[in-house]
């Protein structure tokens, strides 16, 4: 169930999400590297106005894409549709959003708890 | 009833959902994780040095593996749409891909 | 094939889409032997209430395809030999379509979708006017050309998977012929075209998975012309966008 | 048994070339608010055998040639028998609907390097003629046709057989035609001011045969019944190369391209040795009735009851180089099992096309008002034998003016007509005859039917033998009024149509030995061994069948040279003899 629109937005989330992932996973493999802490992350993350574009557009990103995603397996497997599909898709955009905007704030906010 | 799927741009399809939906999945329980370092700093540390246990990081690969094969299934399905290739190319650049996912999920596996 | 025995085992669907079941038959096994014939002497021979389609009998109209072995098909050209597994082979009706009884479906909604995709040529001359040239080297008469020669069986529209999870996606020939009208230089709705193939059943539903060109008989790409349909409208998207 | 009533203005039965422009036509031609009302035996554009040409389409667009030469050839083709008003009609005319078929209807045939249209030339042509879409000329006119038609609001009676005719009370006039439903299995009378008979004919009583599964001369037969005079009904052309590909195979009998020859393909019987040069100096490039003739009486010399055909091979122009000129035919040789490309195919004479049928004017006008036919059921523009690219243009020409007339005639016609109920009661009780009889097999009647007519009435005749089919054939329509068909579900139910294609089979079966009997010469496709001279060019006549009761009678009719006298032409003077660069 997509027309261009949402044809669209989501190639053009997976165009904005392709460098991302690619720079996320980098700084995974180098992080991993040196074995994890939760400081050690937080002090590279938090309160960089850097990371929290960078993560940020991800999360706005992959809200859109995954939803949009899901609501064609919805469709196509469930035989979803109608106004149950939109509020699906909405419902996981938002979730998604609201989850990943919190993690992002978490990683990302100055100062913390 | 069922078509016979086994050729590769179906198994390529079949892949690219899988792991989009295994992703789509996932990524709630990613961002609650990480979520923790608001609240919790210490169940997030806790949860890292689970993270060194050989299934947490076979899990782990999994998951960078996924990411790596829907990022270049997708973007080879965003080439093939877009790009006024020839077949033969086509096929080259699916290859190319395949191997690029090969690599780097055999790269993950190193470092992991 | 199974040629020490010399009778094939044969199971055809019987009845309409709900309320039906495979049926076994056995049939002589001749040297020459296509699924149609095998069909055709059932109906001839053992069980004379066998529904199924057929006209040209060599390719051309495209009513004779069926699922074989579970898979879509021209049955007036695919000889037994190639398909016959122990000396068994199962016929149904074809996938994604209504089965009106039997081997035969409603072809209507194939058809009726491929209007909605714009699949109707639309004069820029009239008969009174002389046949404009066409450079037959020409990349847009190529690209036509490349598709023009479909027989719209519908193989490909029971092969895709897409079609099966959404009733609304025009699916795979109707939009190969769209992408065939939007090449050819002589359509004079052009302008139509993208937009009746970026509706909530258009092109974008497609997944790329290739079944269709996989399984076309007659060796066309749909899914490369598909994709063609995608870079033109992601093309105007933007030059829409900016106008 | 209930018949649904139905009324329209304008019905069209058929969806090949003929019945989808008189659609097209219809609609342009007659007043607002006129409804058109197709019906096909199958689905729309996906039945009959326009969809099937190979070839291409005839068509006269300059570079030296002219209307006038394409007249001539099809006259001399004909053999001096056709109707020359018909056969200049169809000349003229393929030009306008070549153009309509390329700028309105969307069609794409091949192109020059100049991008001018490409045509080649047939055998028996003379000059550069063809227009083609590579060898599926009649996919691409039929797709772009059928999508027109689908567009339009056109309504749609798919999978309705035709099974009568039924006139006025007093005979005068077509009232409507009785039709099954056949996804149900019900009957529907159809009312309708016009009604164009576009069935295409269909030579498929004969053994070996190419035109599509659903043509059985239903269309011929319902003419018979009503009382309509038929001419030429002893012309069944016979293409040369059928393919045989086993008795039981529905592959069999399909045709194996033309082109196949002229490219160099050799015919050769089972010692390996080529026999077409001892019938003519063309050899293999001779036209289809001397090629078919050829192989035939090879056929009739071999001894071994396991050798029926003969054999063409390609080998020797290299088998890469055949694969790649004739992808299509080479592919559809091996799904049947033959290699095309590097080793022999048996081939037979196939019946390809009926040149007798209805007699028409050149409007496509019947004796019967209400009625009109055109296409491949229609009689007269070919005379004794067709060019190959003259069916197309044929049906296509002639079903546009189908459509024209149709639209213009129905402003002057009143009310919807009555019709006679008591024809419409014979109809029905004759359709549903095996429906109340103890269920038997009908196909081996069939193989029976096309033993008799290949045997007996094919391409080869005598008096003698044609009495004989005729027996054969009487007594098999006999065995066929005795076989009933199981009635407990109608719906689709192919025996049963079965039953119907071999009773309109077995009624023009009668009719084309009835008329090759009458005609006591060889002419194009119909050669006597006991009359092998063609007779006096300026004596010619056609023969006309006509049914009276339960009589079939053959009458002769001279030609009118309304044109054209024989031995003269309407080329200018020296104008070459041919265009055609020598092979
Ligand atoms: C294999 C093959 C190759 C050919 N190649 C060439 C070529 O290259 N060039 C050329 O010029 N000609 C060629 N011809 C001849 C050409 O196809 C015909 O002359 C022409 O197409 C006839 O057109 P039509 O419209 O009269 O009939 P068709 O196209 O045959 O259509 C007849 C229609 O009537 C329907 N019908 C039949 N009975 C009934 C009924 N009882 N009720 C309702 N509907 C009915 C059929 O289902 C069909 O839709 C070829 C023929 C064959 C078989
Ligand atoms: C990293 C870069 C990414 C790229 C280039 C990308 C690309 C794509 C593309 C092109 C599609 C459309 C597939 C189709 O139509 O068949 C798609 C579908 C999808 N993506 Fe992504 N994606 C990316 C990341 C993600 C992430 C991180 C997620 C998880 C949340 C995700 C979840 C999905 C889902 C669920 C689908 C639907 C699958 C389907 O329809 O079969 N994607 N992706
Ligand atoms: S694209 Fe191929 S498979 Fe699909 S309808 Fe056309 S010929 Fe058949
Ligand atoms: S199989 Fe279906 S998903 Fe697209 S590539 Fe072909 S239409
Ligand atoms: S019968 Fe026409 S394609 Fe098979």
């Amino acid at each position: 169930m997509l027309d261009l629109r949402l044809y669209m937005l989501q190639r053009i989330t997976a165009l904005i999400m392709a460098p991302l992932t690619l720079g996320h996973i980098a700084v995974m493999i180098y992080a991993v590297q040196g074995g994890l802490t939760a400081e050690e992350i937080l002090g590279r993350t938090q309160g960089s106005i850097f990371w929290f574009l960078f993560y940020g557009s991800f999360v706005l990103a992959v809200s859109l894409h995954a939803a949009i995603g899901l609501r064609v397996i919805l469709h196509e497997t469930l035989g979803l549709g109608g106004w149950a599909l939109r509020a699906a898709t909405w419902g996981i955009a938002f979730l998604l959003l609201a989850m990943g905007g919190q993690a992002v704030i978490a990683v990302t906010w100055s100062g913390g708890a | 009833m069922r078509p016979a799927r086994a050729h590769p741009l179906w198994l390529a399809f079949v892949l690219h959902r899988v792991s989009g939906l295994a992703l789509a999945l996932f990524l709630p329980l990613h961002f609650w994780v990480l979520s923790l370092a608001l609240t919790q700093p210490e169940r997030l540390n806790r949860f890292l040095s689970f993270t060194e246990q050989p299934i947490a990081k076979l899990a782990e690969f999994g998951l960078v593996f996924l990411l790596a094969v829907h990022m270049f299934g997708g973007l080879r399905l965003i080439a093939l749409e877009w790009l006024p290739w020839s077949a033969p190319q086509k096929t080259l650049a699916a290859g190319a891909v395949s191997v690029a996912a090969l690599i780097s999920g055999a790269f993950f596996l190193q470092v992991v | 094939m199974g040629r020490d025995s010399d009778v094939l085992q044969v199971s055809v669907w019987r009845g309409a889409s709900a309320q039906g079941r495979y049926r076994t038959y056995e049939v002589p096994a001749q040297e020459n032997q296509t699924v149609l014939d095998v069909v055709s002497w059932i109906q001839h021979y053992a069980d004379a209430s066998l529904t199924y389609r057929f006209a040209c009998r060599v390719g051309m109209c495209g009513s004779c395809a069926m699922m074989v072995n579970d898979q879509p098909r021209w049955t007036c050209r695919t000889h037994v030999r190639k398909v016959v597994k122990e000396g068994k082979v199962r016929i149904g009706p074809l996938r994604n379509l209504p089965v009106i009884k039997d081997l035969a479906t409603d072809m209507d909604p194939f058809f009726d979708k491929w209007v909605t995709a714009g699949g109707v040529h639309a004069p820029s001359a009239t008969r009174d006017e002389p046949i404009p040239p066409v450079n037959p080297e020409e990349t847009a008469r190529l690209e036509a050309s490349a598709g023009i020669e479909c027989i719209n069986c519908a193989i490909c529209y029971a092969a895709c998977d897409t079609v099966a999870g959404n009733p609304d996606y025009l699916g795979p020939a109707a939009l190969q012929r769209a992408w065939t009208l939007l090449n050819d230089g002589k359509h004079g709705a052009r302008d139509q075209i993208l937009d009746a193939v970026s509706g909530t059943g258009g092109c974008h539903n497609c997944h790329s998975m290739g079944s269709c060109t996989a399984f076309c008989p007659n060796d066309l790409d749909p899914m490369s012309a598909i994709a063609g349909l995608k870079r033109e409208t992601a093309r105007t998207f933007f030059r829409r966008r900016r106008g | 048994m209930q018949i649904d009533r139905h009324d329209t203005d304008i019905l069209i039965l058929g969806t090949g070339g003929a019945g989808l422009f008189a659609a097209l036509h219809a609609q342009q031609a007659a007043p607002e608010g006129t409804k058109i009302t197709i019906a096909v035996k199958g689905l729309i554009g996906k039945c009959g055998c326009t969809r099937m040409v190979q070839g291409g389409y005839n068509v006269a667009l300059g570079g030296g040639d002219t209307v006038e030469r394409h007249f001539m050839d099809t006259i001399e083709g004909g053999k001096w028998l056709p109707n020359q008003d018909m056969a200049w009609r169809l000349c003229e005319q393929a030009v306008v609907r070549i153009r309509e078929l390329e700028n309105e209807i969307g069609c794409f045939f091949d192109r020059n390097p100049d991008g001018t249209l490409h045509q080649k030339a047939f055998a028996g042509q003379t000059a550069d003629r063809t227009v083609h879409k590579g060898d599926l000329t009649g996919i691409e006119i039929i797709n772009r046709l059928m999508e027109q038609v689908l567009s339009r609001p056109v309504e749609k009676l798919q999978e309705h057989r035709a099974v009568g005719l039924i006139p006025t009370k007093d005979g005068g006039a077509l009232a409507g035609v009785l039709m099954i439903d056949m996804r149900t299995g019900r009957f529907r009378f159809v009312r309708a001011k016009t009604v164009l008979m576009a069935t295409g004919g269909g030579p498929t009583m004969y053994k070996y045969h190419t035109p599509s599964g659903d043509k059985t001369m239903d269309g011929l037969a319902m003419a018979l019944r009503v009382g309509l005079p038929l001419r030429d009904m002893e012309m069944v052309q016979f293409h040369p190369t059928g393919l045989l590909a086993g008795p039981q195979s529905r592959m069999t009998g399909t045709v194996l391209e033309e082109g196949l020859r002229g490219a160099g393909g050799q015919l050769l019987n089972a010692a390996g040795q080529r026999f077409m040069f001892d019938y003519d100096a063309k050899g293999e490039r001779a036209t289809r009735d001397v090629v078919s003739r050829g192989i035939y009486a090879e056929m009739r010399k071999s001894n071994d009851p396991d050798q029926v055909g003969m054999f063409i091979s390609m080998a020797h122009l290299g088998p890469e180089n055949v694969r790649a000129k004739f992808k299509g035919m080479v592919k559809r040789c091996a799904d049947s099992g033959f290699d095309l490309a590097a080793g022999l195919v048996e081939v037979v004479p196939t019946a390809h096309y009926f040149m007798g049928g209805v007699v028409v004017d050149v409007d496509t006008r019947t004796a019967l008002e209400g009625l009109y036919v055109a296409g491949e059921d229609a009689g007269g523009a070919h005379g004794s034998n067709r060019l190959g690219g003259n069916g197309v243009a044929n049906s296509t020409v002639y079903g546009g003016i189908a459509g024209d007339t149709m639209g213009a005639d129905i402003r002057s016609m009143g009310a919807l007509r009555d019709p006679d109920e008591d024809v419409l009661a014979a109809e029905l009780a004759r359709a549903t005859r095996p429906l109340g009889r103890a269920a038997d097999l009908v196909q081996p009647l069939r193989n029976r039917l096309q033993e008799a007519m290949w045997e007996d009435v094919g391409v080869m005749r005598t008096a003698a033998g044609m009495r004989r089919g005729l027996e054969r054939v009487a007594a098999i329509r006999d065995e066929l009024m005795q076989v009933g068909v199981a009635a407990d579900n109608l719906a689709f139910n192919l025996t049963w149509h079965d039953w119907l294609n071999m009773a309109s089979l077995c009624d023009v079966s009668e009719v084309i030995a009835k008329a090759g009997l009458a005609r006591e010469n060889s002419r194009g496709a119909h050669y006597r061994e006991d009359f092998p001279d063609a007779g006096a060019m300026e004596e010619s006549y056609f023969t006309v069948a006509r049914q009276q009761g339960n009589d079939v009678s053959v009458t002769r009719e001279a030609v009118d040279f309304s044109i054209v006298r024989p031995g003269e032409t309407i080329l200018p003077e020296g104008e070459p003899e041919t265009l055609v660069a020598a092979q």
